[in-house]
């Protein structure tokens, strides 16, 4: 079993008929993910891909079973779209887009807390289980295989880099998530280590983790004190000067938070194996394995 | 997107927070007309987007007009941690009884803003919190209902504030709960907050960070944001639709996606020095990977550019195109060494190779970087 | 017993402070009401005619067990002030504050609902129960007397007429409750009616309604349909002409909704009687009486 | 505080709520040089606070410039139901293809904002209701997280819309739901929301009220409320601080509760005609009371006036002081009776009598009217 999504996890896709919308369905498609609608105000009654739109989420629910839903609108509708998709009782969301308000995020967070929905992002690549043949969002499915290695990151592209070296040497993937690089993200790394050290697949689980903020800190001390598996990690942004933001919302170091050294001592105070570079990471899984 | 304290003030007075008197001057000439506005003593602030500015020189009392003449002109020419000085703000001198620190941010765990407060004004909070946590107090706000003012006044008690003065603060940072939210703030920080031995309470600095990505709903801000970047190269970055930030060493960096630019970044500075963090976004065109390559190599030092890119959501072989075309009309000599993996990937190191970029077919960064190093050695 | 108040019920005083706040701090106290608190912020500390004085509600919390608080802040920190009790697990609000924001009634509603919590007004004279010796708000003290009669009044003077009227007549009142006279009432005239028709003490519930709102409309069906106490009423504004408002914010027949005909027609066929005139209503209670 | 259509159109413009070129004029000149600016065809509505003024002739169409000049000259000398006409609305004339209703409203009883939609547009949403209940849709709004996105689609998608249009004007409407809720509206509507035979949507009309009691966050506002009011006499009143609704008999009326003083209208009712309604409110004074009797006696056929009022929260013996001295200094002939209970009555009772005033030491109001009258019929 993978986290969060299965392979009978039935999907809609919100803003289906936007450009990365469209392209994103048709690879989300072909990887065996079983997208059952998609939504696009005003677009009711079209076809993307063989998938039907509808202009609600409600009219979308009426004839199909719902598990998830994957956020494609601009950043300016991520709101909306997030609380119809809660409030329509949907209760996985993961939502790629980019650049959504801060206290839009904030709100989306709160709200789905409340509705005990489950919100990945924003800002996320999305979750894939090889195994399950099934990805929501863009990740490349291309790039992970199927195996017992939990993979939580921060990061998109680095994250399909890490599974690529992963593949290379053999080691596969129970669930890849992409947690969203911004200063807030509706789920927190501590709650995926949560699902993963209940998850039957998972052996190991690999953090991807950056600059910026203190997830990596709060997660050192329920490591410490909580999991049960073993916990390898990698962290992004050693060179990255005090101020400057880089690239992601949440990657900067500032008022004295969030640096690369702070979250490697805390999660090596946990007993979390940390890589200097990205590939090591895979030789720190290994060894983890082993040593089960 | 930070303001400049002025602009921080012209928001913070018109949301109910006390300023001192003053106003901002580009030059000597008008600051002395400002003085003799706002009337003396004073105080001349540089505005600049760089902390420790009060260390550098940039904020100087002036008794007289000649003083305020002299003291300007000289902050205005000052450069400050290499930032331009930007302006001066003219403000009347407080005299200061006790000053205290209020604050808003984001509790990025928790996704809530967080109020803190703290009896030690005029120093830096991180400061404050590593010397004398039990100075500051703080709470975390309801995101639909925002800060109510009776937790204001629950935390402005914690300073030991009492009567009048415990209701009046209270009514301020009330109100610097109502702005962050109206204004996405990111940091709305009032610090200090002075009480004046005549019983006046003002926010003698401000700061204001708004949210990057809220600035369509603040028309006003956005028209400024991009003017607002103090680095020429950042600022043209911003224009191609890249995120660039400028760093002092002389490798070249184009990276698709932050978390992959900043591990790029991390394994070339092993061996040598990145010349700037660069990070494409997920909407590549020919257009978007030719500005990139020719805002990396606008640097005149540059020796090596690294490109690392992703054919996920990106497509890399249209990336690939710009960058062939760039180097063949700019006739880049510099080496430049690629990986590109993803969709489209063969199809991409077609195009990079012919255009005389080496490709490295390898899906570890580290490999890469060292052939980079390899072929620079062989160079020398 | 009566309803929403007894004569244990301790109270606190929000803007005790004020002129109006504490002038009838005094009357509630010469009445008889435990008023065992204030709030002003920025007085902590102070004392009225006795009654010690906090910055918070919280505060006054810590010192004392609290029952129900009585607001009488400016308009504008009504919203806040009552926040502030519900946060602090206050059960009963009184808001007798005139010229409250719609908009922020209608939060306080939503809020209070959520917690539980009721809050009579804003714009009500107050609760009093005349056999508890107990008044929460402004209305005159001796104008009321112990007896069965629950009375329900939007309005406040045309109260102290018509309980003056009942004492006369020789019939006293278990409990009298201003519902408040704003477009947006807190608890509705129903709640009232519920809570009345539930109390051992009151035999007949008198309603002194008026023009505006459709409160009286939708207590008809309840009458009907659930009371088992008999109802008798009158309503105030037969004369105002459309599109007027007279004096209370909710006292206006607009968008053909709220005539003093369609309430009273409702009423009536819910077997109500109605007054013609505020002093008759008298003679319909001690008619129901007789019949109970 | 209801605005004019020009002013709400200004504020629904503001809100992304697209409304016709065109602009007020208050000369038949100036509505000659808007018609230039904007273009014919053109429609000229009358900007007066008064329903029904299309059919008082308050809404003609204009093909030339010689009928925008004559035509509002016309309409800006207008009288409609005793409302002087204040200016007249040029627009541009839209070619309308459909016509919808979109509103918010307060749904007192739930305690939460409404969104109401109609297919019916152009008509009062009332007569729909009536006649139409079916062609009507409304949901309640959550008032801390306001109307959403999808909810409003959800209406809009009942009108029949499609495609496009459904995503217009579902925009149109989730603006209007912002603007309700930062405008502090009591009602806000667009009717008829216009689509066009070129396709365009346009708010053909535009209603907008304000709650009152919310003037103090919107100052821009709370400026104009007072020279709002129409009534010469409901103005000076609301500037002595008493609630005065200008009524059409001769028996001048001052109460104390706006429940009590709907009571005694009513009662008088039904033997002559009350010259006002007057609703002293809780802050009584000397002079408020003064005040409020000269607004009473400014009408020229009062007969009588009673005073009926309580001594709860107000101090009753203060507001007679008041009556007697206009009584006095004005030379007041015309019988005053009064009745007045509560705190300090006795105190009262003697100062007004002392002065001429009748009054009726008793607790029905139907007594002390009864006795108003047997003094007036006396007096013939």
């Amino acid at each position: 079993m993978a986290i969060l999504i299965n392979e009978n996890t039935k999907v809609i896709v919100q803003g289906i008929t936007g450009k990365v919308g469209s392209r994103q369905t048709r690879l989300m498609l072909d990887y065996g993910t079983k997208i059952v609608a998609g939504v696009t105000p005003g677009k009711g009654g079209e076809e993307i891909y063989g998938v039907p739109v509808y202009d609600s989420v409600k009219e979308a629910k009426e004839e199909h079973r719902i598990d998830a839903s994957v956020v494609f609108v601009p950043a300016r509708f991520v709101k909306d779209t997030c609380f119809e998709a809660i409030d329509a009782g949907i209760k996985l969301i993961v939502l790629v887009t980019e650049h959504t308000p801060v206290y839009d995020a904030m709100q989306i967070k709160a709200y789905a807390k409340t509705n005990r929905t489950i919100v990945i992002g924003p800002t996320t690549p999305g979750i894939i289980s090889p195994s399950e043949k099934i990805k929501i969002g863009i990740l490349p499915g291309n790039m992970f295989c199927p195996g017992n290695v939990g993979l939580i990151s921060r990061s998109g592209t680095l994250t399909y880099e890490i599974a690529a070296n992963f593949c290379e040497g053999g080691i596969g993937q129970s669930t890849a998530v992409g947690m969203g690089a911004d200063p807030v993200v509706c789920t927190n790394l501590i709650d995926l280590l949560k699902l993963f050290d209940e998850d039957g697949q998972t052996r190991v689980v690999a953090i991807v983790g950056e600059v910026g903020g203190t997830e990596e800190e709060i997660a050192a001390q329920f490591i410490k004190e909580k999991m049960s598996k073993p916990v390898v990690a990698y962290i992004a942004g050693k060179s990255v000067p005090p101020g400057k933001r880089m690239g992601h919302a949440g990657a900067i170091v500032e008022r004295g938070r969030g640096s690369a050294e702070s979250k490697m001592r805390a999660l090596r105070e946990a007993k979390v194996k940390v890589a200097e570079m990205p590939e090591n990471i895979v030789q720190l899984v290994k060894e983890a394995l082993r040593e089960i | 997107m930070r303001l400049h304290e002025y602009e921080a003030k012209e928001v913070f007075k018109k949301c109910g927070i006390p300023v001192p008197e003053g106003k901002v001057a580009f030059s000597s000439e008008e600051a002395v007309r400002v003085a003799k506005e706002v009337g003396l003593p004073l105080v001349i602030k540089a505005q600049v987007f760089v902390g420790g500015r009060g260390k550098a020189g940039g904020v100087k009392f002036a008794k007289n007009l000649k003083e305020v003449e002299e003291i300007s002109d000289k902050i205005l020419k000052m450069d400050i941690k290499g930032y331009k000085v930007e302006g001066v703000l003219v403000e009347k001198r407080l005299n200061i009884e006790k000053e205290l620190y209020l604050g808003m941010t984001i509790e990025g765990s928790a996704g809530k803003p967080a109020v803190i407060v703290s009896s030690e004004g005029g120093v830096e909070i991180e400061e404050t919190a590593r010397n004398y946590p039990q100075r500051i107090s703080s709470i975390q706000v309801n995101v639909f209902k925002g800060l109510k003012s009776y937790e204001a006044r629950f935390l402005v008690k914690k300073l030991g504030l009492k009567g009048e003065r415990l209701f009046k603060v209270s009514n301020i940072l009330y109100n610097l709960g109502n702005l962050y939210r109206n204004y996405d703030a990111l940091i709305a920080e009032v610090n200090p907050l002075v009480i004046t031995t005549e019983g006046e309470i003002f926010a003698a600095d401000a700061v204001l960070q708004v949210d990057d990505s809220s600035l369509f709903r603040h028309p006003e801000l956005q028209a400024k944001a991009i003017e607002r970047i103090p680095d020429e190269l950042e600022r043209e970055a911003k224009n191609v639709g890249v995120t660039y930030v400028n760093l002092d060493g002389d490798i070249g960096l184009i990276c698709s996606g932050a978390g992959l630019g900043m591990a790029t970044m991390d394994m070339v500075r092993r061996k040598a020095k990145p010349a700037n963090f660069l990070e494409t976004g997920g909407g590549m065109t020919k257009e978007l990977m030719a500005g990139a390559l020719r805002v990396v190599m606008k640097k005149k030092n540059i020796r090596a550019v690294f490109i690392n890119v992703y054919g996920g959501i990106n497509p890399i072989h249209e990336g690939a195109k710009g960058v062939v075309e760039v180097i063949k009309e700019d006739k880049i000599k510099v080496p430049i060494v690629a990986k590109a993996l993803g969709n489209r990937q063969e199809e991409t190191w077609g195009i990079l190779e012919e255009g005389g970029v080496k490709v490295v077919k390898e899906s570890r960064t580290s490999k890469a970087i060292e052939e980079l190093f390899r072929i620079l050695k062989e160079r020398e």
